[in-house]
């Protein structure tokens, strides 16, 4: 069906693919694995004609194709959904969906009923039901967006489809429904590219894999080929063992550190409490878009209190802005590095200090010599992996990039971490950093609140979890009844019935 | 230094245009001198460091407010309404200092107004200081009662206009003085490094727990004290003040901070290349003067440089490339 | 006085006559931009006139406005003063040809229109100006007289694209042009003083020589660029700015000053009165120039040491016995 | 849901409501035939401009050589005319003609010369206003009067520029806003480089937006030539950045991908009228400006602080 020979890109000194190879069968579901930086991404541009290739050639169904852009791949039947989503906010789903395509009648008119019944089947395809096709993607949670984006792609009737980490904000349920999708597409002779960090998805729905590393083909295997440890090595290029550090003991007896009562905010935080004492990690759990966002973001005074208090060592805070918020010491890792977390253009060395400038120098200017020395030691620290401090924040994996995000936290004297899914999108050994990263955290005493779409991160880090659901915590699991199990089944159990709960149930036994 | 860290200091000259600026800038010399050697007499030079000290001082301002990706349209009028206050006042027997100072005084209350427009009700710098300055604009007829005060002008202020120092003129060294505090603010400062992040991606700079508000307050007060500058410099210039002073300072400045280099929607660039981007326009127009086209050749022959010129070396990348 | 001052344009200039009305009047004056010195006192003096004991019981109202330099803002304000049922419109055009059809439907509605300075093209409208060719033509002779006839002269223009700007300058090229030995270099200085004096001092900066300087506005500002540039001050002939003034008593520089008058407002109204009741006018009216040389500049009757020198000082047009002081004008609010 | 779609516009529409409710107490006579024609030619040519800068805005750029291009239809239409309806057609189709020109050296500088639109249009500005001059050093020329009473005329209560505005809104903009080209023209404004990917001809979808931009602001032009029955370069200068505060005002958002075309109309009439209505309010000319500007800012800051209260800090600095 497809296959790319020799393909060469570089980005100024950055070699991404270096004369890779990839092949694709008729009628597979293909994964497409590697670290962070791998060139996965790249690959994939080069594919659907966004980004041309330094060298190398491509054919699909046999036939010689040289892109001039992305009208060229849809064209041959390509059809993509881009890591960063490529949507717009601010037009309805059915037009987001349709954009390029819609139907048109009379005078080249679009025709909204023609438009309705398509965005109509495709939903039906998927069991969707919840997403209204008039609503504004603006006000899509991540995960409706990513399912848009899907539908985006399949609209197209594409004969390869590519899928580049479009399921990392997707439930699980979702993903299942997505793959009962795929494979039926499958048998209709479609192939797919699927790209993704989660190796629990690769192992149960893909045929085969090819694993990149720094540009290069490294193997192409079946799914059940290979181990988890050798897929590991065969990215990484070393053996990684995942692992989890050992938690902290948190006495019972402490003093809390953060105490939250009733806190609630817009339409989709309705009042949740929770404590947080030095040394311990409390996961926040829960299916997609239950206030999770929300709480993280209202306690760092981001977005607008309705109601509740919060306490820090006993005392009560008033917490309305961010610096407020830092002023009291907490910190947040939020959802999106790239648009939240940093400034791109701007360098490593600026981006690790904007918390902390004001003591790197006197009368409001910047001592040089005092920020050098800093971002060395922070970069030193999280072993940031970067040629220089001097280098855009935009040119580092994004694994790095977020640990600039952490870097810029470390030494503003928080107490209260707040991470919004820190690993998503990171390959293992930059997870396994992490993971080391919070268990320091805890060890130097401080309080750290987790959510995180892999429940294997909130079972191995977290003292306990706090599932959500519908704006509210359902319940609050501790030691060992955090199971995946009981995660799942607290998601479920709790809230409005759902209309889809069976379908999941089935599908998790 | 090591050299990767040389390397990326050249690099960032030559990528925002700077260095090409000042190429420019030589280039269009060597033409002007070639065109007529009169141009390279000190005289000419005197004069055309002047004139560009106007522009360069407004300019100052509004580098740093087109780099948090805003614009400042309210120049002309504020400009006018606080050299007639200070004309005024001095004219009624207040001392030079508190006819300076009530100026000054206006420039930081309508930077704080174009600053609370933008950072606190969120409305766009292009519409809300273009209400500003119609507002400053009715403001200054009403309490002229549309004639403005007889001209004695504090002596410090002529001597900071027109005045010499050792056979140099005082303008441009005042100009000097501020364009290298602005540099130093833009590279070493904090609100320096602010209002770059702000420009780039306000939202991250927020969640760092950091104020953007402030830097929207320090760049717009900055700009507005900066055409009050000008407009005190003007005054001593044409020993007078009158309505319609600020009719050129618009878009001239706006222009100059372009061809510097500076990116209209804000993170990248500084005053490095504005000040090229000064002298070009200045240079430019005296030329367009004295080659004797007419206004409508002028207006045309103005308008295919610019485009030239950013063609050369301003163009945006695709996000995607 | 009425013979010797609202005199016709040319000689093939018809007059035209109304039926009498009985007043008091409703008048409105229509201007367009307001933000400069003219302006302001071209509206202060014509609220002065209608203040005048003699001719406040012909004025039953009196309204000023502006509109700014937008034609279509000043259209919908003459198409709110015929609304309101004026007698007369008095207007200074944002445009010259512009306002052609909203003065049409004016006269069509029985009101008279009276156009002065920036006059306009229609002949419907009865236009009150000076001759701005004979301006710029006696600016040009005054210069070909003190030159010699010879020389490097410098053209200060005013805003391009103007009629008056355009008519000036064609007088200017036509006396010029016929000195084989005249050098013309020319600037735009806007009409305004800090222009002027930005673009004189960059022609001056180029190296240029100039014998004689023919400017039609903003010339405190040239005077200032030639002051700070250390040289000599040649013969200067140019508008009636007091600053101009005030510096040719200090330094007596040959210099021939002649303003466009503020009071053409006033004149404008006097004739609006005329028709009203039912005198014969011309269709066209000239109005003197009033000429000022340095021989006779007289301190507190054609230049003002206390005043702004932005000032127009050529605020009263005597044959017409429209005589008004500066104090007297400035007082008015507009 | 109407009400929702057009959320935007409701506070110009409400500003708009307020005025003439004001305007009508302080000057009856609006309501006549006279009064209703008055108030319709007074907004047109500024709502057209509007419709020229919100098609440019909502690629994400803004056009500052609206003006400029009013000025240089109006400088084409008055000077060639003459007075025959075949010359009549012929001048008015030539001047369209131009604004499309302008407009596509506007689109292809910003598309292909990938030259912000700010720039591009700040220089093309004094481009067209330098060709503008070229063709009417000073002002002057004429149009038939049918050609200016069939634009700006009456019949009964009914003004024949609603007609006009209308036609171009309805017949012209409104079909193109709803093919393909409408959808990818607010998709490139929303998000350029997700345009790029989604298969959209960005290019060609920026530079057909600057040409109907270009269109629109020359139907500026003819409408405002048929108003002031004559030709003036630097008429124009007022409508650029007017066009800008109405699109804004109207509830369009510079940056791109929002905004409908009533809001931008509804305010452009808005900003038109309110000078009438100093004048009939007796204000003092000196107080006009400090009225237009201050009315101006305070709308604004009331129509920006109503819709802020209700939304999160982060969103707001995201939009
Ligand atoms: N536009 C660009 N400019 C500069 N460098 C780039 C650009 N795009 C990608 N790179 C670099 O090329 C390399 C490959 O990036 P790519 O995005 O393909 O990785 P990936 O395998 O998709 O990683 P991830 O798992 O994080 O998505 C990285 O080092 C990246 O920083
Ligand atoms: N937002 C964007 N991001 C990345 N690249 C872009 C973007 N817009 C345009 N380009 C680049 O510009 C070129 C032309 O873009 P596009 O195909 O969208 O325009 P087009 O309308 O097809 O142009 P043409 O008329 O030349 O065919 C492509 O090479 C594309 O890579
Ligand atoms: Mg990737
Ligand atoms: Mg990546």
């Amino acid at each position: 069906m497809l296959s790319a020979r020799g393909i060469s890109k570089s980005f100024g000194g950055v070699h991404a693919l270096q004369a890779a190879n990839f092949a694709c069968e008729r009628g597979e579901i293909h994964a497409l694995l590697g670290a962070n930086g791998a060139g996965k991404s790249t690959l994939v541009k080069i594919l659907s004609g966004v980004q041309r290739p330094d060298a190398g050639t491509i054919a699909i169904a046999g036939e010689t194709v040289d892109f001039a852009g992305p009208t060229d791949a849809v064209a041959h039947g390509v059809a993509t959904v881009f890591q960063e989503l490529s949507l717009f906010p601010h037009r309805t789903v059915a037009e987001n969906i349709f954009i390029g395509h819609e139907p048109t009648g009379f005078l080249g008119q679009i025709s909204q009923s023609r438009l309705r019944a398509a965005v109509g089947d495709l939903f039906a395809s998927l069991g969707v039901d919840h997403i209204r096709p008039n609503a504004l993607v603006a006000d899509l949670s991540l995960s409706d967006r990513q399912l848009v984006e899907i539908f985006k792609a399949l609209s197209r009737k594409p004969r390869l489809l590519i899928l580049d980490e479009g399921t990392s904000a997707l439930g699980r349920k979702e993903v299942q429904r997505l793959f009962a999708l795929l494979r039926k597409l499958r048998a209709g002779g479609t192939s797919v590219i699927f790209i993704s960090h989660r190796m629990s998805e690769i192992r149960e729905f893909v045929d085969r894999m090819t694993v990149f590393r720094n540009g290069h083909h490294v193997a192409t295997v079946a799914a059940n080929a290979a181990s988890d440890a050798e897929i590991v090595e065969m990215m990484l290029g070393q053996r990684v063992e995942r692992s989890f550090p050992t938690k902290t003991v948190v006495s019972e007896a402490e003093a809390p550190l953060l105490e939250v009562a009733g806190l609630a905010a817009g339409s989709d935080l309705k009042g949740v409490s929770l404590t947080v004492r030095r040394g311990e990690v409390l996961g926040i759990a829960g299916l997609e878009g239950q206030g999770q966002g929300t709480l993280l973001l209202t306690l760092f005074g981001a977005y607008r209190r309705a109601a509740g208090t919060v306490r820090i060592d006993g005392a009560p805070a008033r917490i309305g802005t961010p610096w407020q918020a830092k002023a009291r010491g907490i910190a947040l890792i939020p959802e999106d590095r790239k648009t939240e977390g940093l400034v791109l253009p701007m360098s490593v060395r600026e981006n690790i200090t904007f918390s902390v400038l004001a003591r790197l120098g006197r009368f409001g200017f910047v001592s040089p010599a005092k920020e050098r020395r800093f971002v060395e030691s922070m970069m030193q620290r999280l072993a940031v992996k970067a040629a220089s401090m001097g280098l855009p924040a935009r040119s580092l994996s994004g694994g790095n990039q977020q640990k600039l995000v952490l870097a810029k936290w470390l030494e503003t004297g928080a107490d209260v971490f707040l991470f919004y899914d820190p690993t998503r999108g990171i390959d293992v050994g930059t997870k396994q950093a992490f993971y080391e990263l919070i268990a320091g955290l805890t060890r130097e005493g401080k309080g750290v609140v987790l959510y995180s779409t892999e429940t294997s991160e909130l079972i191995g880090l977290c003292q306990r979890v706090a599932v959500m659901d519908d704006g509210r915590i359902a319940e609050t699991l501790e030691g060992d009844a955090i199971t995946e199990e009981n995660i799942l089944a607290a998601s479920l159990r709790m809230g409005r019935a759902r209309p889809d709960e069976a379908v999941v149930v089935e599908a998790a036994q | 230094m090591t050299t990767s860290r040389l390397a990326a200091r050249v690099g960032a000259f030559t990528k925002h245009g700077v260095a090409v600026s000042y190429g420019l800038l030589v280039v269009l010399i060597v033409a002007a001198v070639i065109y007529n050697p009169a141009f390279a007499s000190w005289g000419n030079i005197q004069a055309q460091l002047q004139i560009a000290t106007f522009i360069g001082v407004i300019a100052i301002g509004q580098t740093l407010v087109i780099l948090t990706g805003q614009i400042d349209l309210s120049v002309p009028w504020n400009l006018t309404f606080s050299s007639i206050l200070m004309a005024t006042l001095y004219g009624q027997g207040y001392g030079a200092v508190t006819a300076v100072g009530a100026a000054l005084l206006v420039g930081i209350v309508v930077g704080l107004i174009n600053a609370v427009g933008v950072a606190v009700f969120r409305l766009h710098s292009l519409v809300w200081t273009l209400g500003m300055n119609a507002l400053l604009e009715g403001l200054t007829m009403v309490y002229t009662n549309g004639q403005p005060p007889d001209s004695t002008i504090p002596g410090f202020v002529r001597f900071l206009a027109v005045g010499h120092v050792g056979g140099f003129p005082v303008a441009p060294i005042v100009w000097a003085v501020f364009a290298a505090i602005t540099i130093v603010v833009l590279a070493r400062s904090r609100f320096g490094r602010f209002l770059y992040a702000t420009g780039n991606n306000e939202p991250a700079l927020f969640l760092s727990g950091i104020d953007s508000r402030i830097v929207y307050v320090g760049a717009f007060v900055a700009s507005s004290v900066c055409a009050v500058l000008a407009g005190i410099l003007l005054t001593g210039y044409a020993s007078q003040t009158y309505l319609g002073m600020g009719n050129d300072y618009l878009l001239v400045p706006i222009a100059a901070v372009i061809i510097g280099g500076t990116n209209i929607m804000g993170g990248f660039g500084g005053y490095v290349g504005t000040i090229a981007g000064t002298l070009i326009v200045v240079l430019l127009q005296s030329i367009l003067s004295v080659a004797q086209i007419g206004q409508a050749g002028k207006n045309i022959v103005f308008g295919v440089i610019i485009i030239a010129l950013v063609l050369l070396y301003a163009r945006e990348a695709r996000p995607t490339d | 006085a009425a013979d010797k001052c609202i005199v016709p344009w040319s000689s093939d200039t018809p007059m035209v006559k109304r039926e009498a009305k009985k007043g008091p009047f409703k008048i409105a004056l229509s201007n367009s931009y307001i933000g400069n010195t003219w302006r302001t006192e071209m509206v202060q003096i014509a609220k002065s006139y209608t203040e005048r004991p003699e001719v406040k019981p012909l004025i039953a109202s009196f309204q000023a406005t502006s509109s700014g330099n937008e034609v279509s803002a000043q259209i919908a304000q003459m198409n709110q003063m015929i609304l309101s049922g004026v007698d007369a419109i008095i207007v200074n055009a944002a445009s010259p040809t512009g306002l052609n059809s909203v003065i049409d439907q004016a006269v069509d509605a029985g009101i008279l229109v009276v156009s002065f300075d920036n006059v306009v093209t229609t002949k419907k409208a009865i236009l009150v100006n000076q001759d701005q060719y004979e301006m710029g033509k006696k600016w040009a002779d005054f210069i070909v007289d003190k030159t010699g006839g010879k020389g490097n002269i410098l053209v200060v223009r005013g805003v391009a694209g103007t009629f008056v700007d355009q008519e000036r300058t064609r007088a200017a090229n036509d006396i010029f042009g016929k000195h084989p030995d005249i050098k013309t270099t020319e600037v735009y200085g806007n009409w305004d003083d800090g222009t002027a004096q930005k673009v004189v001092a960059n022609a001056l900066a180029a190296g240029t020589k100039f014998d004689g300087v023919w400017s039609q506005g903003g010339d405190t500002g040239v005077v200032r660029a030639f002051q700070q540039a250390g040289l000599k001050i040649p013969p200067i002939a140019g508008e009636a700015e007091n600053g101009f003034r005030k510096l040719d008593s200090e330094l007596k520089f040959p210099m021939l000053s002649i303003g466009q008058s503020p009071a053409l407002s006033a004149l404008s109204i006097m004739v609006a009165l005329d028709a009203l009741q039912g005198k014969e006018v011309p269709q066209a009216v000239s109005a003197p120039l009033p000429i000022v040389t340095t021989d006779t500049l007289k301190e507190g009757t054609n230049f003002f040491p206390k005043i702004g020198d932005s000032f127009f000082t050529a605020i009263s047009i005597p044959v017409c016995g429209l005589d008004f002081t500066a104090e007297q004008i400035l007082k008015q609010k507009v | 849901m109407i009400l929702r779609r057009y959320k935007s516009s409701l506070l110009a529409i409400l500003a708009l409501i307020l005025l003439l409710g004001y305007y009508w107490y302080k000057q009856p006579l609006i309501l006549s035939p006279f009064g209703f024609r008055l108030l319709a030619n007074q907004g047109t040519t500024l709502a057209l401009a509007a419709l020229a800068q919100l098609t440019v805005v909502l690629t994400g750029g803004v056009d500052l050589s609206v003006g400029a291009i009013v000025g240089l239809a109006n400088a084409i239409a008055a000077t060639y005319m003459g007075d025959s309806p075949f010359s009549v057609v012929t001048v008015v189709l030539l001047t369209l003609g131009a604004g499309a020109g302008a407009g596509l050296i506007n689109g292809v500088l910003v598309a292909y010369g990938r030259i912000q639109p700010i720039i591009v249009t700040l220089a093309t500005l004094y481009i067209y206003s330098g060709f503008a001059l070229l063709i009417r050093p000073q002002p002057g020329g004429s149009v038939p009067s049918y050609y200016a009473t069939t634009l700006t005329g009456s019949w009964g209560y009914l003004p024949y520029s609603l007609i006009v505005l209308l036609v171009v809104t309805l017949l012209f903009r409104l079909p193109i806003m709803r093919s393909r080209l409408g959808t990818a023209i607010y998709a490139v404004g929303d998000n350029p480089g997700g345009a790029h990917m989604s298969g959209i001809k960005v290019n060609r979808t920026l530079v057909s937006a600057y040409v109907i931009g270009g269109v629109l602001a020359a139907c500026a032009g003819l409408f405002l030539t048929a108003q002031t029955t004559s030709g003036d370069a630097t008429i124009g200068t007022a409508y650029t950045l007017n066009s800008v505060a109405a699109v804004v005002f109207g509830g369009a958002i510079l940056g791109g991908g929002r905004g409908l075309a009533l809001g931008p109309i509804i305010a452009a009439f808005f900003i038109s009228i309110i000078i009438s209505v100093l004048f009939a309010a007796g204000v003092s000319s000196f107080y006009q400006s400090v009225f237009q500007g201050g009315i101006l800012i305070f709308v604004l800051m009331f129509g920006n602080a109503w819709t802020l209260r209700v939304r999160n800090r982060l969103s707001v600095l995201r939009s």
